[in-house]
């Protein structure tokens, strides 16, 4: 019997056990902690489909950030929010029950009848490797190849953090005290965070880790200190702050035009490819770690029960 | 010491590492109340992970791999220690009485 | 490699499997929420010995950052979302 | 079945239930969970397909590991919209 099939079907199984507790489960709280095992089990696929830039990523994000998220929208949304249990009212709903196995079957179908691809990507990505200015591949495609994908992306997540601001309404709780384990935990945890951050964004450009992965770690460790009480939740961005949100998409514009004279857009000259790619990436770790930290800290103890309260 | 050594004692570590993740899982199915599930669940932590990474550690391949996984076993027992704290001590404000022996209640 | 490292991470599937019965009984939020931090010590494990079993070497990385952050879900739970309601049902 | 295919499946299977339930939850917070478990079904079919022949691709890879930090980005927003939402309906009570 071959043991990495086995071990592959049984996380499958749970994969999807774990999301249908998510969706079923009959209040708040276990659907969130479901939710975080699901994320945890998703890493380990990642690892075991030879992705290790997005196992990292789904540890950093899964483990530092969406948990926190979501355990203090369950505080704040309430546990009952919405008449949350099970969803039995919709008018919808055997419509839909009825139609999902078909769409299932029709897209497992799809996905095993569907053909090779034309053009071998692995392939060519590694043909042009020597161009790229690193030697890991994913942060090859990254910020070289697919540099214009990413750009984009980096202005969406900043577009998404403008949408939470213009949206977030009531005073933001003070960081509260909290007890002096977290709080020691929080302090001694901190440096090493910084460190590995530090390390992921070296090691981006010749093994797993990079820029993304690197501010996950980041905005992981604002939000300790933050659950900790050594860290105040951000009520409105200062100057200071705008600049550290924006700068990484700023750098990031510029190295893509400044080539514009001579070349195509984001086409880096193949021997400064190297340093632009590091310039882009370190840029992008601070503005992301914040973007990523301000997400959480920007939400957090405005509640309902602020309002309520007041 | 010789490759031979190194496996023998990387599996000893390894089987006793995965041993201490059972006993953590029983604990955590078998054991009465939240704050006695928690020594399990911390058993899991300390002494599961440490000789896993121990055992590992025996057979990395070079010093900075091995000290790369022993600084792992750190960081795992501080954030259980702070966790497991945490969870009791919440457990205690919102009034969830520890369970007791029936001759002691 | 010992040739133990897939069959153990094996072992922690099925120990994990096992745990998910905590999860699914409760009878507190706090009962599922240790099982799910047991599956984040687990998984740190499991990410280890799939790295030394031949699997990618940076796993070891994922397991470094998954330990770093280990704590931050557990301390959101006590602090924040774990109240008198999240019992009920 | 390659690793890669298997995984490609599951992937189907939890696009399929996050769809389903995205419609069906009634809860703001289940419809962004189930919406995550959406686009995480998405991701494994994108890179398990691409790899079903055993040869990691990294150009899935690359576009799954911006999907995520977008994803995280998307349920942030929308934890923010469903809080507004929450308040806005007690005001009106």
């Amino acid at each position: 019997m071959n043991l990495a099939l086995v071990f592959d079907l049984l996380l499958a199984l749970m994969l999807l056990w774990s999301a249908w507790r998510a969706l079923a489960a009959p209040n708040a709280t276990r659907a969130v902690v479901m939710f975080i095992v699901f994320g945890l089990f998703l890493t380990l696929a990642w690892g075991r489909l030879d992705a290790p830039d997005i196992a990292l990523a789904e540890a950093a994000i899964g483990a530092g950030l969406t948990g926190a998220l979501l355990l203090d929208a369950v505080r704040t949304l309430g546990e009952s929010a919405g008449a949350d249990a099970g969803g039995a009212r919709s008018p919808w709903r055997w419509p839909v029950l009825a139609f999902s196995p078909l769409l299932a079957v029709i897209l497992v179908v799809a996905v095993l009848e569907a053909p090779q691809q034309l053009v071998d990507l692995p392939a060519v990505v590694e043909r042009n490797m020597g161009l790229s200015g690193v030697t890991h591949p994913v942060t090859a495609v990254l910020l070289n190849f697919r540099g214009y994908d990413t750009l984009l992306e980096v202005a969406v997540l900043l577009a998404a953090l403008f949408g939470l601001l213009a949206l977030a309404q009531g005073a933001a709780s003070a960081a509260t005290r909290e007890s002096f384990l977290l709080h020691t935990l929080a302090r001694l945890a901190t440096p090493p965070m910084i460190v590995v951050a530090g390390y992921l964004l070296w090691a981006g450009a010749h093994q797993p880790g990079g820029a993304f992965q690197a501010a996950a770690v980041l905005a992981a460790a604002a939000v300790l200190l933050h659950l900790a009480g050594l860290l105040p939740a951000w009520v409105a961005p200062g100057r200071l702050l705008r600049l550290g949100l924006a700068g990484g998409l700023l750098v990031f514009l510029a190295v893509a035009i400044l080539p514009l004279a001579h070349a195509p857009l984001l086409t880096y000259p193949p021997a400064w490819a190297g340093a632009l790619i590091l310039l882009v990436e370190t840029a992008l770790t601070v503005s992301l770690g914040l973007v990523l930290a301000g997400l959480f800290l920007f939400l957090s103890g405005r509640s309902l029960r602020d309002e309520e309260t007041r | 010491m010789p490759d031979s050594a190194r496996e023998f004692f990387s599996a000893v570590f390894l089987v006793i590492g995965a041993f201490f993740y059972l006993a953590g899982t029983v604990g955590l199915l078998r054991f009465p109340d939240v704050y006695t599930r928690l020594h399990a669940l911390t058993k899991a932590d300390n002494l599961g992970l440490g000789f896993l990474v121990l055992g590992l550690a025996v057979q990395a391949e070079s010093l900075a791999a091995a000290l790369k996984l022993l600084l792992i076993w750190p960081l795992t027992l501080a954030a259980s220690a702070t966790v497991g704290y945490l969870i009791a001590r919440r457990a205690r404000a919102l009034g969830i009485s520890p369970w007791l022996r029936p001759e002691d209640r | 490699m010992t040739g133990l490292e897939l069959p153990l991470a094996l072992f922690l599937m099925l120990n994990l499997i096992a745990a998910l019965f905590r999860v699914a009984r409760g009878p507190t939020a706090a009962d599922r929420m240790l099982a799910a931090l047991l599956f984040g010590t687990t998984g740190v494990g499991m990410l280890l010995l799939l790295a030394y079993a031949g699997g990618h070497p940076s796993l070891v990385d994922v397991a470094l950052v998954l330990a770093l952050l280990a704590a931050i879900a557990g301390a959101a739970f006590a602090g924040r979302a774990w109240t008198k309601e999240s019992d009920d049902a | 079945m390659s690793t890669g295919l298997l995984y490609a499946l599951a992937g189907v299977l939890l696009f399929v239930m996050g769809m389903a339930g995205a419609i069906i939850m009634a809860g703001a917070l289940r419809k962004i969970l189930a919406f995550n478990i959406m686009g995480s079904g998405a991701f494994l079919v994108l890179v398990g397909l691409a790899q079903r022949d055993g040869i990691p691709d990294p150009v899935p890879q690359a576009m799954v590991l911006t999907g995520i930090v977008v994803a995280v980005a998307s349920t942030a927003l929308a934890l923010a919209l469903a809080r507004r939402l929450a308040a806005d309906g007690d005001e009106e009570r």
